[in-house]
């Protein structure tokens, strides 16, 4: 109970910072951390295929991609509709291309699930560049006319003002970060932790595995649309290189990987450190991806369930430490 | 009398290899039935068809009167069969509150919500511990299945098996690798979960098989060679030659 | 000759080039996979560091045929490198394939940049070796030396590679190993050093494939993501660790390559990745892939 | 010795005295007057935090795998920098002031080019911003810019829809050429050539497309006779594009024409050369000496190369500048500005250095660095640089000048292992700018 309530005080803190930042950041950090909470979120939405479901998706970039197309394409092509009709079709375009693939998702696990949504990635990147008179090619999108987030007679935000950006990314991100952690501790989200464990044992139990799967495939797939809409109003040019390319798909991995596998918060932890790591190197040296080749060994190498492993053994140490101080107090006392 | 699992004229083969070579057989309802036979003889093939793991090449499997041949798993467990596994199936990352959970909860028909937290779910958690403490597992509620002991663990997975409150439960080798001490502690559990259900029985331990099975089926090269209560098979002849002459022959 | 079979025999020969380059890149990385169960994403980065390596021993020696030799052997020596510190070491975390995948990832970038600070940026000159340059004729077709020298280099290489695995003692061991290590080692067989032969081994092919492209291709920093990429969908289409498979996708994408330029080029870029999904739609472990690992 | 004292202060007072009235004369910076020999790319530091001077910040990639682009623009423009530095620097607000340039790394990612950008508004405060490779990089850049009202000058994107009418924004001028302008160039070249067969083979995205289509219809008006025999889009980065050329051989044409850049435009060369074909290339990046030395003689001789500028190298001004950068390129050892290729003073490698000479003379003009008055000034601004007369267009801020298209021979007595241009064809600006785009208010 009292690890609860820790929790719990430790959580309004973190929200009252956020809350209050943009008193204290300028433009650039209160931008940096929109552009960090739309990675944490994108992270999120992928680690619950990873870490829960046991599913690396090396193609998660397509339905980041696909929301904010959609989105893009919905404000670009029909007048006068405004952002939260545009940024709901995106995330419903991203579930339901998540739905459309299930099928012949669902199927596979393993290698070949990876190399399967890897191909489908790939196809769509290739397929948004010849569909030039659509998407733009590799010239993208813009969308410098942003439309306002608003509904009639209620309320109405700016999104190229960056106070009024944080709050409202902020405020998404953290409500759909929340619904899916909600979601690991509901029934699917229990039967989603068999799948990852033992899929076999769960489908003997009774539970249609491949249904179960394509529903938090699913899921997975609208947030990540989701994150791809925050950020197409956040960088208002939507193109292939940032929204498709095959390295998009592969930051939330590092992502979760350097904030430790199997940790819910853990993607938001990495994706803090490669934004820092990012700053570090690109300030001191041009070789910013030789530094990121070598951390990721080294983490590999010696912190292979990354900053959560890391703090785990910390404690355990610390622990042990403070265990054998005691037993030593006890000795010298006696 | 009506049987609750029967095979007609089953057959499997694993490229070309033939392993279950024309099957019938027939499971009355409420029976403890063990299925011996030396090794290679078909056993856990016959039960992964059973249990749907593999579809056979030719034949039907009836459960309780209806055509299960072509159904899922799932499908197959939800009309209510149950299987363990020989080699002990559990979920590595999860307590063994967590465990029977998942099983209750499909047993409640509580699949797909993803609206409602587990905890919210009514008399989940009360089924859960009163499951617990019936098989005598309460002090292990929060440890992680993988620290188990091998017996404890070996409970656990007999324990899920059950937890969706099968008709037909279907064990596979439940006490293979446990001590004498471990095996009767096994065997009373299964009588205990088991009481007014069917049962199928693959073991090897013959303690075990005689002292649980009202009927032994015993399977050689992938055919029946015989079928009776555990005194008549403890007479017969043949299974005698299959398991002792093949022994002898080899030797 | 009639026009329309030369062109046919042309672009045939074409693809017959390309592909065996690419299997002679594929093959290392699904014998690898095959083997030890890593999909090395520093393979394509070996390759890369051949081709650069080549040049440096061309830029010492003047002797493409040296290059040939000395530029794979550093490069198998580097793969037994990376095998023995780094690979063995993260196998044994036990976390499957996303810490590999990571970790070969930072290998990759790590060559990359030293390639980068070594060479520069820029494209190097490496030019086809006299004795190889020029075109051959036969039949009223003139087809460049070189090609062929790659397409007869490849096939060179598969028959020994054939020869090793299923006709040596040696190449039982490996194949036993790769199918149970296990049991191998029971058997007395030290596993850990087959494995980093393999490893050794694949890279070297990698090597090989580097030397032989360099002339051919450009060869510049951005090499290996441009051949890797081939290579990848050639290893995961054939099946993961199926040689065969290798061998069969390299020559059908080179095929699917040179006469959908012919044919359909306006969906030339479509081509390669339409026919991953579909193909690992139909069959999700590849054309001969065998299970999941 | 208080008398020598005063003496010797009035005679500094009268110096100083002379020396501002000369100023406003003699201070204006020179291209290449400044001490050019001991400029090297790779040693270039700038004081960030000095006052009084004029800070640029560049958006470009300068890590990532697309670092060599940033690093050909650092060189570029890090050498008219040095050059008018060395001179004392920019006359402006009634002081000369030095430039500092400020990397902004876009890592060619469009969420690292916003922070880039934002960085070098906000927290460098630059004065000007300049860019960028990418014209999706391009086009957040100056949004970015026009949103904290800094200039940005487009150096590096061709991209014609950059400044149509839902991108441009008048803080924005572009000092490079367009894809059209490039396109029109090659097919005036056309209009008096023996050739009228083309094969047009470019990179299957927005450049490509749109070089293929202004090719086309320009060639249309000048040369009703000229034929189009083929029309291929290949991916960017092809491996092997024999199957292309094979292709090509047998439709009969005369020429190619490529807008391909590297890497594609090197493979394309080398394996020309491999399959022994003898219908040359032509587009704005065939003439690239690492790739023509690695084909051997006679090093693409008859190729067509079309270049905004620099080709002609014995026009007055011209000549000088090649020859101060031939003789310095050699002396630099880093192994990013060390190849051959940095021989090459082509439009490619020098069309940044050009904008940026241009870009201070109007700061000296303007007189001050404030935005609006730097638009006002820039506007219909001309001005020579190395020879060739510059003007920028009021009403959509795009340079125009002559194209300049040349077919190259070997040997010739620029470059060693390369063929190079000796009879250049200068296309008048007036024929190849495109028409503004439409809907631009200033355009009406």
């Amino acid at each position: 109970m009292a690890g609860n309530i820790k929790k719990l005080v430790l959580g309004f803190i973190l929200l009252g910072a956020i809350g209050i930042a943009p008193r204290f950041l300028g433009i650039i950090s209160l931008n940096m951390a929109v552009e960090l909470a739309i990675g944490a979120l994108f992270a999120v939405s992928l680690n619950l295929l990873l870490s829960y479901t046991g599913l690396l998706s090396f193609g998660h970039a397509l339905f980041f991609g696909m929301g904010a197309y959609v989105m893009g394409i919905s404000i670009t092509y029909m007048d006068g509709i405004t952002l939260i009709p545009a940024i709901l079709m995106g995330s419903l375009a991203a579930g339901l291309t998540a739905l459309i693939f299930t099928p012949l998702l669902v199927r596979v696990t393993g290698t070949a699930f990876s190399m399967l949504t890897m191909a489908f990635g790939q196809l769509m990147y290739v397929l948004c560049i010849k569909m030039r008179g659509i998407t733009g090619g590799e010239d993208g999108l813009t969308l410098f006319d942003m439309p306002l987030l608003s509904v009639p007679g209620v309320f109405s935000l700016d999104m190229t003002d960056p106070a009024t950006l944080y709050y409202t990314v902020m405020g998404v991100v953290l409500i759909s970060i929340g619904c899916m952690w909600y979601f690991t501790k509901t029934p699917l989200g229990g039967v989603q932790a068999g799948i990852r464990d033992n899929a076999q044992r769960v489908e003997y139990l009774g539970f249609h595995v491949s249904a179960s799967k394509a529903v938090i495939f699913i899921i997975s797939g609208t947030f990540a649309g989701l994150a791809g809409c925050l950020a197409a109003i956040f960088q208002q040019v939507i193109s292939v290189d940032g929204f498709l390319r095959i390295n998009v798909s592969f930051m939330p991995i590092m992502a979760i990987m350097i904030g430790g596998l199997g940790h819910f918060l853990g993607p938001v932890i990495g994706t803090i450190f490669l934004m820092f790591l990012n700053q570090m190197a690109m300030r001191y040296t041009d070789k910013v991806e030789l530094v990121f080749g070598i951390v990721f060994i080294m983490v590999v190498m010696y912190a292979p369930y990354g900053i959560h492993g890391l703090w785990v053994k910390a404690r355990i140490y610390w622990g042990i430490f403070r265990h054998r101080k005691g037993a030593l107090g006890k000795e010298e006392r006696t | 009398m009506s049987f609750i699992l029967e095979t007609q004229d089953l057959r499997h083969d694993f490229k070309g290899m033939k392993v279950i070579r024309g099957v019938d057989l027939q499971i009355r309802q409420g029976e403890r039935h063990a299925i011996i036979g030396p090794n290679g003889a078909g056993k856990t093939t016959l039960f992964n068809l059973v249990t749907g793991m593999y579809r056979p090449r030719h034949g039907h499997i009836l459960f309780k009167g209806q055509d299960v041949t072509k159904l899922k798993p799932y499908k197959r467990n939800r009309l209510g069969m149950g299987r363990s596994f020989q080699i002990t199936s559990l979920f590595e990352h999860q307590t063994v509150f967590e465990h029977l959970r998942l099983g209750i909860l499909s047993r409640m028909g509580v699949r797909y919500n993803f609206f409602k937290p587990m905890t919210m779910v009514k008399g989940l958690t009360e089924e859960v511990d009163a499951m617990l403490a019936r098989v005598n597992l309460s002090e292990y509620r929060d440890q992680w299945a993988s620290l188990l002991s091998y017996g404890k663990s070996r409970a656990l997975e007999m324990t899920l098996t059950m937890a969706t409150n099968p008709d037909l439960v279907l064990l596979d080798e439940p006490c293979a690798g446990m001590s004498a001490e471990e095996t009767r502690n096994a065997v009373g559990l299964i009588r205990e979960l088991t009481t007014g259900k069917s049962m199928i029985i693959v073991e090897h331990d013959m303690d075990v098989v005689f002292s649980l099975a009202d009927r032994v089926t015993v399977l050689h090269y992938g055919k029946i060679l015989a079928c009776d209560t555990p005194s008549e098979i403890q007479k017969n002849k043949d299974v005698k030659d299959a398991y002792l002459g093949h022994g002898m022959k080899k030797q | 000759m009639n026009p329309a079979t030369a062109m046919y025999i042309i672009q045939a020969l074409h693809g017959l080039a390309y592909g065996m380059l690419l299997f002679l890149v594929a093959s290392g990385l699904t014998l690898i996979f095959g083997m030890v169960g890593i999909l090395n994403m520093a393979h394509a980065s070996l390759f890369m560091l051949s081709a650069y390596l080549c040049y440096q021993v061309l830029a010492f020696t003047n002797s493409f045929w040296m290059s040939l030799f000395l530029a794979p052997l550093i490069t198998a020596c580097l793969g037994l490198l990376l095998e023995r510190f780094f690979l063995r070491k993260v196998q044994a975390h036990g976390l499957g394939h996303i810490a590999e995948l990571l970790l070969t990832m930072g290998i990759s970038m790590v060559i990359a940049e030293s390639v980068k600070s070594i060479w520069g940026t820029e494209s190097l000159v490496i030019s086809i070796p006299p004795s190889l340059d020029g075109l051959a004729s036969f039949a009223g077709i003139h087809y460049p030396i070189y090609r062929l020298f790659i397409i007869g280099l490849s096939f060179c290489i598969l028959a020994l590679l054939v020869t090793v695995l299923y006709k040596t003692k040696l190449g039982k061991i490996i194949r036993a190993t790769a199918s149970d290590p296990g049991m191998v080692s029971i058997l007395g067989i030290n596993t850990p050093k087959v494995f980093a032969g393999v490893f050794a081994l694949g890279a070297w092919m990698a090597g090989v494939a580097g030397v032989a492209a360099a002339p051919m291709l450009t060869v510049f920093p951005g090499l290996a993501d441009q051949v890797g990429m081939d290579a990848f969908v050639v290893v995961v289409v054939g099946g993961l660790g199926s040689l065969l498979g290798a061998f069969v996708v390299s020559l059908t994408l080179g095929e699917l390559n040179s006469f959908g330029v012919q044919f359909i080029p306006k969906l030339a870029p479509v081509l390669v990745f339409g026919f991953m999904a579909i193909v690992l739609s139909l069959k999700p472990n590849g054309f001969f892939g065998e299970g999941d690992h | 010795m208080k008398v020598l004292n005063v003496k010797g202060y009035l005679f500094v007072l009268t110096l100083l005295m002379m020396g501002l009235i000369f100023c406003n004369n003699c201070i204006a910076f020179q291209p290449l007057a400044g001490d050019i020999e001991t400029f090297n790319p790779s040693f270039q530091y700038f004081d960030e935090d000095a006052d009084d001077v004029i800070k640029i910040g560049l958006l470009w990639p300068f890590s990532g795998p697309a670092a060599a682009n940033g690093a050909i623009y650092w060189l570029q423009i890090g050498w008219a920098v040095h050059d008018i530095n060395t001179q004392g620097g920019v006359m402006v607000d009634g002081k000369q002031k030095k430039i500092v340039l400020i990397k902004g790394d876009t890592q060619m990612e469009p969420a690292a080019a916003k922070r880039a950008a934002e960085k070098l508004c906000l927290q460098d405060n630059v004065d000007i911003i300049m860019g960028s490779t990418g014209s999706h990089i391009a086009a957040i850049g100056q949004n970015v810019a026009a949103k904290y009202k800094k200039i940005f000058v487009n150096m590096a994107s061709y991209s014609d829809t950059l400044m149509d009418q839902d991108k441009f924004n008048k803080y924005t001028f572009r000092t490079c050429s367009t894809t059209s302008m490039l396109a029109n160039g090659l097919a005036h070249f056309y209009a008096n050539r023996p050739e009228k067969d083309f094969y047009i083979l470019c990179q299957d995205y927005a450049y490509g497309h749109e070089f293929a289509e202004n090719f086309v219809q320009a060639l249309a008006q000048v040369r009703p006779d000229a034929r189009i025999v083929g029309k291929d889009f290949h991916p960017l980065f092809v491996k092997d594009f024999a199957p292309y050329l094979s292709k090509i051989q047998g439709a009969n044409a005369q020429v190619i024409i490529t807008a391909d850049y590297t890497p594609d435009s090197n493979n394309l060369t080398k394996q020309w050369d491999q399959l022994g074909m003898t219908i040359p290339l032509a587009g704005p990046f065939v003439l690239n000496p690492l790739a023509l030395q690695s084909i051997g003689e006679p090093y693409g001789k008859g190729f067509v190369t079309v270049q905004s500028c620099l080709l002609d190298l014995d026009k007055p001004g011209n000549k000088e500048f090649a020859l101060a950068w031939n003789t310095q390129w050699k002396r630099w050892k880093d192994p990013l500005y060390s190849t051959n290729l940095f021989q090459w003073t082509g439009s490619t490698l020098a069309q940044a250095t050009i904008g940026t000479y241009w870009l201070m003379h109007v700061i000296e003009k303007a007189g001050e660095l404030n935005p609006d008055k730097i638009v006002a000034t820039w506007e219909g601004d001309q001005t020579i640089i190395f020879g060739n007369l510059y003007s920028m267009r009021a009403c959509d801020h795009q340079a125009m000048f002559n194209m300049h298209v040349s077919e190259i021979e070997w040997p010739n007595d620029y470059y060693e292992k390369s063929a190079g241009p000796i009879k250049v064809t200068a296309i008048p600006a007036e024929k190849i700018v495109p028409p503004p785009p439409k809907g631009l208010k200033n355009c009406q």
